[in-house]
């Protein structure tokens, strides 16, 4: 058996990678991919968890987060899609009409 | 006379089995360039031509010859092509062959009455696994397009791209419906529960579906649009010559086999045999192999003789077909699948 | 019985949602003309069947509001809130005479909010709960703020923001104290009340000083602010200045800082922690406001400010006859309330007047009107009088009953708010000196006098100044009665 | 739960090899193979003509919108694997039945609109 | 066997939502506004399905779902949101070629806000958040050719979904101390967790998941922008819905799953509340653009509404939730008017058209609009706490329980608040009445006139006969005490 601190930690790992990249870049798909990090580092939280408590919920809630996800970058991509043929670049610094 | 394991060997037994089921990929390449030759072969009968006939009997080592001139070849790789893509996307091919091969029973043997799988590992969900591990290859034909910065390659691949995605619905829900069918995600299972009747009687429309789509994953003609040589060249492969074109065509080739054999699991009946031969000590270790294989070999013959009696599609209808015949298709199948269940279970 | 109070409320308030849908001036005008003098008839009609000997609550209402917090609604009326209805009854409807020939754009606006305004002031009069007090106090902000910001002078969005937001402030605050005292009672009784009289009776059975005292004072600070008294009238001087003559008219009539005072702070004063240093201050108060604002006004060269200042300075009358803390004081403070609405109705009417006819209200450029102007002049003549306390006009009743006994509890603070006498004295005279006589100043060109309808509601309201000069005992008596109650209350505890 | 871990060990092994057989495939290709240089062996075949710009452009959006639907849709039979293989043989409940056909039934809402709105036609 | 009648508003909503997806896509673009009326019918069915069975008591769905007091309160509120959005809503896609989706869209949303207020277990309150976070992702980027659109959208959607990864990653350590989903059953198992730092970890981490919808500073960058640049009807559904699906989640998940660690995520709200509500109003006060300092104005709300959560008596979570379906009211109704304002710039073509929410182009709307103007003021006036509106009893029942709960400092702090945000409110209605027009009087349509008044309806009886209101809101808060 692994221990669970190893499966914890790679997942603390991931996430704050993807935090990191989110904060950092301003590229819109690499954000998405940042997220798309972030949501799967709790996946394996849950599902290790739910190995460890011998539970099923958590597996089913990866399951759910799973299709979430997909369905949250399709959703961000559209408009990343948009803004890119307004714009030509999805660049998040560049996008400044609305301040303060 | 039940074989006794000793009881140090069972914590090793997977290791084992690994490495002994490493053989059949020497099986499997020798399958695939028996494959390739059958093709050849096949074509030429069929549009009136020799076909290899130089190389040994039968042109049967044409693919020795072939092989040896592969290895003795320039290994080029065009001064603008990204280098860590070009290079590495042959191990997704072979990875992907290879992974789905784990889990593909190549037969069974029958020792006393006992099934025994001949499948390197068995795993509850192997049908899922395999369609999971088929799809990698895709990342390798979409690195090699990408990494040689050509053109066709990069539309070669765009069209794969487009042709998979559309393919790997119908075929998840014509697995879907097996399953119900089944009760379970095991390959053997499955197999195993068509003692009676073939899925193929069941459920004509999933096969149907099953294997268009199937044909349409390995990227077989009528659906090669990512090659298509008469209008992109070779498509995604143009810039790969040599060694690395091999690697990539003989991963092809395997994967189509494979793709015989799931067609032969999971619709045709797998290995059953009627009980009587199962249990005689002699067929019994033959007799079912032998009956997958041939179902294999005819389907493997179905495929290649397609190629010549169906012209490539175009993209466009590649596409509608997925999305517009066969996914209806597929979900009418389902809705039957769970008709048929609710009967059967009843 | 008529449910006066209820009425006195709804009537000018559909009124009011009429005259807005009017189209000219003359329909708003006329309705809005017509919507006071019904109101003016419902408060004559609940005054002559009052009776002043008695404290208690008359006309009395009360509606389950919300029970689930004590929200009733309940309205009555009594001896501390029947003179300023009435106040207000008859002033408004000739404020609505006054300004009869004034054009001005949105005539429907302008008489709506005046008898809104109206509605929420007897609102709060007539308001025996808390909520409902609470939300009149409120809505009177709306149509005075409209008022300064719409029709007001030079700087009127400035003088109305500071009003709105100043007087606003103050009012959350006394809201907080509201809260405190709802809740702590609640805890006390064990079931929530909003009733004005119950809170206050509860008041004195909370253990805590601290938290009696800082009720008492977040209370009392709403009310100060909106009477105003000395350190919290920074808004007053530019709101009454650049407000319309209607708008002053109507933040004369605004009683509603004072009425606070007598139904809700002073039963509350004995039982706070320290009454008789929260008397000092207040009474310091009170001196402070009467020198500040007279000494204020002597500087002003406008002559609508200089009546702003002189309103500060009556104020605090009202805050010294309220520390007095005697029957007889507290209804002198009550009294002054009412006579410094018509005085001052007066006096605003005459410089609006001024304003219109000239174009300036500075003093110095003005001079020799009551050659060209009589009839103001005499009018005016009459305002001042009243307002610097002449004896035989209702000013002289205030000032003397508050002088007189504020000086039992307080006498330091009297003895040196009789300086403001002479120097109100002094500025009353000398405004009137260089604006009305001597020489006619010839820039202000070829004017005439103000019109009839103006000189008879300025004229009316005079003759009420004389009249109450001679005899306030209609409106005293109640005063008395009421004060007496008030005061017995303290009386107990021996303050 | 071991036994799942086991039978993965062979995946491993397999994975292994996958790995290991290419790049050992390409080092004997390299020492086995002649070399010789020339100028146009380096380049991209274009049909013969010398290349002009980078392969690197832009794609028609329909890649992106099937993907959109692909990924619908995968999810749809993510969704529809768990419950198939609890479907026979584990008293599965009518309710379990309804519920997954109000799910397809759903997603069969969202099939007509893309198929309405143009989604699935190649050339518009 | 299931009672499917407890789900039956749910089940209306999307019902609702599918039939107009389908059979708008058969419509030609002309005879689509038929749409719309089905949205509001279909929203009006469920609203009254929600008002027939309050009272009702049940969990249903092997736990996870909970039909309370709590949830059906909140049900109305989305309702409501969703019934003011959807009427004002035809006139915004009158013509529009995409009307099916866009109903589907915020029915859709509803629909996950409805299953947020009812979740009793945390994977439906994950999924039916995330529900109604997409579908207003796509509403908020709903005109495709508008960069403002895009960029509210855009920005919304990056910290939506950081927002949904902290959220999960905060629930999977709920999860895993506790080994359950079940809200009640957490709440028994929650002693690990409160021991242990993970608690710690996954209260900052669900404070941070939840704030974000709830707007609270610091997670607040996206709303003015969202907010701005949506369309209005979006807008108002955004601050009206969304920000208190925020809310009940945060009631259910900290009042109910987690009161174990409440002394924790008590100091955040603190500190939360008070620095959000002075934030807002501090620069809402310099907006130019009507819909931003809407936006502000919503995030002062928002730490209003906080406020229950560091008080925490029942009356002052009986305040607090009567003060989302006021706010709802009051500020759903506002972006409305707001709405009908974009509509008159961009179809008049007067005023400034490149914002066409600017200050500006409020000059006399007492005359060109005198409907928009007066309800504009009601829900201004209302948003300021001034009586009798619902805005009034809100904050009269949630600053009260502050000073009973012994918390006058931060009563205070509200108090002045709500001083400091009249000024901005007040500005709009000087705007509104007393500077001169830009234009002629111009036809409102009337179903903006109908959100509208539906709106002003919605807090004035609010305010003046609370009563009922205040009975549901302290049944609501009877579940979570």
């Amino acid at each position: 058996m692994i221990p669970l601190g190893f499966y914890l930690g790679l997942a603390a790992l991931l996430f704050s990678i993807g935090l990191y990249g989110v904060m950092t870049h301003k590229n819109g798909i690499r954000m998405i991919m940042c997220i798309e990090l972030m949501l799967n580092s709790a996946n394996l939280n849950l599902v290790a968890f739910s190995s460890y408590t011998n539970t099923l919920d958590g597996q089913v809630f990866a399951m759910f987060s799973i299709a979430l996800a997909a369905a949250e970058a399709a959703v961000g991509f559209a408009i990343f899609m948009a803004i890119y043929r307004m714009h030509d670049n999805i660049n998040l610094d560049e996008l400044n009409i609305l301040r303060w | 006379m039940p074989i006794e394991i000793p009881e140090f060997i069972l914590p090793l037994l997977p290791w084992i089995r690994g490495t002994v089921g490493l053989s059949l990929v020497g099986f499997i390449f020798i399958a695939a360039m028996g494959a390739v030759w059958l093709e050849r072969k096949l074509s030429a009968d069929i549009q009136s031509r020799m076909g290899p006939c130089r190389v040994g009997k039968y042109g049967l080592l044409q693919l020795v010859a072939d092989a040896i001139k592969l290895f003795t070849k320039e290994d080029l790789r065009p001064l603008n092509a990204d280098s860590l893509l070009f290079n590495n996307a042959n191990i997704f091919m072979i990875s992907s062959v290879f992974l789905m091969l784990v889990a593909i029973p190549v037969g069974a043997v029958f020792i006393n009455g006992v099934e025994y799988p001949l499948a390197v590992t068995q795993m509850d969900i192997s049908v899922l696994y395999i369609e999971a591990m088929s799809a990698i290859s895709i990342f390798g034909i979409f690195m090699v397009a990408y990494g040689s910065n050509n053109k066709y390659s990069l539309l070669g691949a765009f069209r794969n791209f487009a042709r998979m995605v559309g393919y790997e619905v119908p075929l998840g829900l014509s697995v879907v419906s097996i399953a119900i069918m089944t009760g379970s995600l095991s390959i053997v299972e499955i197999s195993r529960s068509q003692g009676l009747l073939w899925n193929i009687f069941l459920q004509p429309i999933g096969f149907f579906v099953f294997f268009v789509s199937l044909m349409a994953d390995m990227g077989r003609l009528p659906f090669d649009q990512n090659e298509s040589e008469e209008e992109l060249v070779a498509g995604w492969i143009t810039e790969y010559c040599g060694m690395r074109f091999g690697l990539g065509f003989f991963a092809e080739y395997i994967h189509m086999i494979l793709g015989s054999f799931l067609v032969a699991l999971l619709f045709l009946g797998g290995w059953n045999v009627p009980s009587f031969v199962a249990n005689n000590p002699v067929l019994g270790l033959i007799a079912p192999t032998g009956f997958l294989l041939v179902k294999t070999v005819f389907v493997l013959m179905v495929i290649i003789g397609l190629r010549w009696a169906i012209p490539r599609f175009r993209i466009d209808q590649v596409v509608d077909l997925s999305w517009k015949k066969l996914l209806p298709l597929a979900l009418l199948n389902l809705v039957w699948a769970v008709v048929l269940g609710l009967y059967l279970g009843a | 019985m008529l449910p006066v109070a209820s009425l006195l409320i709804l009537v000018p308030l559909i009124f009011a949602a009429v005259t807005f849908f009017t189209k000219t001036k003359k329909q708003a005008a006329g309705l809005g003309f017509l919507g006071s003098i019904a109101t003016l008839g419902l408060t004559l009609y609940a005054y002559l069947n009052f009776d002043s000997s008695t404290a208690t609550i008359q006309f009395f209402e009360s509606i389950e509001w919300i029970p689930s917090l004590g929200v009733n609604y309940s309205v009555g009326i009594d001896g501390i809130s029947m003179p300023l209805i009435l106040l207000n009854s008859i002033v408004i409807p000739f404020l609505i005479l006054y300004s009869w020939k004034e054009d001005r754009e949105a005539p429907n606006r302008f008489y709506g909010l005046i008898l809104t305004m109206q509605a929420a002031v007897i609102g709060v009069f007539v308001a025996l709960d808390f909520l409902v007090f609470y939300i009149f106090w409120e809505l009177t902000l709306i149509p005075l703020f409209f008022m300064v910001n719409i029709w007001g002078g030079e700087k009127r969005v400035h003088a109305s923001y500071k009003f709105f937001i100043y007087t606003h402030v103050a009012s959350l605050i006394m809201l907080l104290g509201i809260f405190g005292l709802f809740y702590a009672s609640w805890q006390q009784t064990g079931a929530p009340s909003f009733d004005i009289r119950e809170l206050v009776a509860q008041f004195k059975f909370f253990e805590s000083s601290l938290l009696r005292d800082a009720i008492f004072l977040s209370i009392i600070f709403g009310f100060l602010a909106k009477l105003p008294v000395f350190p919290f009238h920074s808004w007053l001087p530019d709101a009454y200045t650049e407000a319309p003559t209607a708008g002053s008219v109507l933040f004369i009539l605004l009683k509603i800082g004072g009425y606070g005072l007598f139904r809700i702070s002073l039963p509350m004063l004995p039982n706070t922690g320290s009454p008789e240093l929260i008397i000092n201050m207040l009474g310091l108060l009170g001196t402070f406001s009467i020198v500040y604002g007279a000494l204020v006004a002597l500087r002003q060269k406008d002559l609508k400010r200089m009546i702003a200042y002189s309103s500060l300075s009556h104020m605090g009358f009202v805050v010294l006859g309220s520390a007095g803390f005697i029957a007889l004081s507290v209804s002198g403070a009550m009294f002054q309330q009412f006579s410094h609405g018509l005085i001052m109705s007066i006096l605003f009417m005459s410089a609006g007047a001024i304003q219109t006819t000239t174009g300036t209200r500075i003093i110095n450029n003005l001079g020799g009107l009551a050659k060209r102007m009589p009839k103001l002049t005499v009018l005016m003549m009459v305002g001042f009088m009243a307002s610097l306390g002449l004896p035989g006009l209702s000013g002289f009743i205030a000032e003397f009953l508050v002088f007189t006994f504020s000086y039992v509890n307080l006498p330091g603070f009297v003895l040196f708010a009789l300086l403001a006498i002479v120097i109100t004295a002094g500025y009353h005279l000398w405004a009137m000196q260089r604006a009305m006589f001597g020489v006619y100043n010839a820039k202000l060109g070829d004017i005439s006098d103000i019109n009839s309808l103006q000189v008879f509601s300025m004229g009316v309201i005079a003759l009420l100044v004389i009249y109450f000069g001679w005899n306030p005992n209609p409106v005293l008596n109640m005063m008395i009665t009421n004060s007496e109650a008030i005061v017995s209350l303290g009386a107990a505890l021996g303050v | 739960m071991s036994g799942i871990i086991d039978s993965y060990i062979p995946v491993a092994i397999f994975l292994f090899v996958a790995l290991v057989m290419p790049p050992m495939t390409m080092f004997m290709v390299k020492h086995l193979s002649p070399r010789s240089k020339a100028a146009g062996k380096y380049t991209t075949y274009e049909s013969g003509s010398v290349p002009t710009g980078t392969a690197r452009i832009q794609f028609n959006v329909e890649y992106y919108l099937y993907a959109i639907a692909f990924v619908i849709f995968d999810v749809e039979v993510l969704f529809l694997y768990p419950w198939a293989t609890v479907y026979k043989g584990h008293g599965i409940t009518s309710i379990a039945v309804a519920e997954m056909f109000l799910f397809v039934f759903v997603l069969l809402f969202g099939y007509i609109y893309l198929w309405k709105k143009g989604a699935l036609t190649w050339v518009k | 066997m299931v009672n499917f009648m407890l789900l039956a508003p749910e089940i209306a909503v999307a019902a609702t939502s599918l039939i107009i997806l389908l059979i708008g896509v058969f419509m030609s673009p002309r005879t689509k506004n038929v749409l719309g009326y089905l949205a509001t019918l279909g929203v009006l069915a469920a609203l009254v399905l929600t008002v027939q069975s309050l009272g009702t008591e049940a969990v249903i769905f092997y736990d996870t779902v909970s039909i309370d007091a709590l949830s059906q309160f909140f049900k109305l509120v989305f309702l409501a949101v969703a019934l003011i959005v959807s009427v004002a809503s035809i006139k915004y896609n009158e013509n529009s070629d995409h009307t099916e989706e866009f109903y589907c869209l915020v029915l859709f949303a509803t629909f996950g806000m409805m299953g947020v207020a009812s979740a009793n277990d945390l994977i439906l309150l994950f999924c039916a958040f995330e529900l109604a976070s997409l579908a207003t992702f796509a509403l908020a980027g709903f005109e495709k050719q508008n960069a403002r659109s895009l960029e509210g959208a855009m920005k919304y959607f990056v910290i939506g979904a950081i927002s949904s990864a902290l959220m999960l990653f905060g629930i999977s350590f709920v999860y895993g101390a506790t080994g359950t989903t079940r809200i009640p059953a957490i709440a028994e198992n929650a002693a690990f967790l409160a021991q242990n730092p993970i608690g710690l970890v996954a209260i900052v981490l669900l404070i941070a998941g939840f704030g974000f919808k709830m707007a609270l500073v610091p997670f607040h960058m996206w709303a003015p922008d969202a907010y701005q640049g949506s369309p209005s009807v979006v807008s108002s559904l955004l601050a009206a819905g969304s920000k208190k699906m925020g809310f009940v989640a945060a009631f259910r998940v900290f009042i109910l799953a987690l009161p174990a660690l409440q002394v924790d995520w008590q100091l955040a709200f603190t500190i939360l509340a008070v620095v959000t509500m002075t934030f807002g109003n501090v620069v809402a006060v310099s907006q130019t653009s009507v819909k931003r300092m809407l936006a502000y104005s919503s995030l002062a709300q928002a730490g209003y509404i906080a406020m229950a959560f560091v008080v925490m008596t029942p009356m002052a979570l009986t305040g607090g939730i009567f003060y989302t379906l006021a706010h709802a009211f009051m500020k759903g109704g506002a972006f409305i008017a707001a709405a009908a304002v974009v509509w008159m710039v961009t179809s008049q073509k007067t005023g400034d058209l490149i914002t066409p929410d600017h200050l500006d182009n409020f000059r006399g709307l007492g005359k060109t609009m005198p409907l928009a103007a007066l309800s504009m003021t009601v829900f201004v006036f209302a948003l300021a706490g001034i009586p009798p509106t619902a805005g009034f009893m809100a904050k009269l029942l949630l600053f009260s329980s502050t000073i009973e709960a012994g918390m006058a400092w931060l009563a205070v702090i509200a108090v002045l608040n709500s001083a400091l945000s009249l000024f901005y409110y007040a500005r709009l209605v000087r705007y509104m009445y007393f500077l001169p027009p830009d234009g002629k009087k111009i036809g409102m349509p009337f179903q903006y006139a109908a959100a509208l008044l539906i709106a002003v309806a919605g807090v004035l009886v609010m305010g003046i006969w609370s009563e009922p209101f205040l009975q549901w809101a302290m049944d609501a808060a009877q579940v979570l005490a």
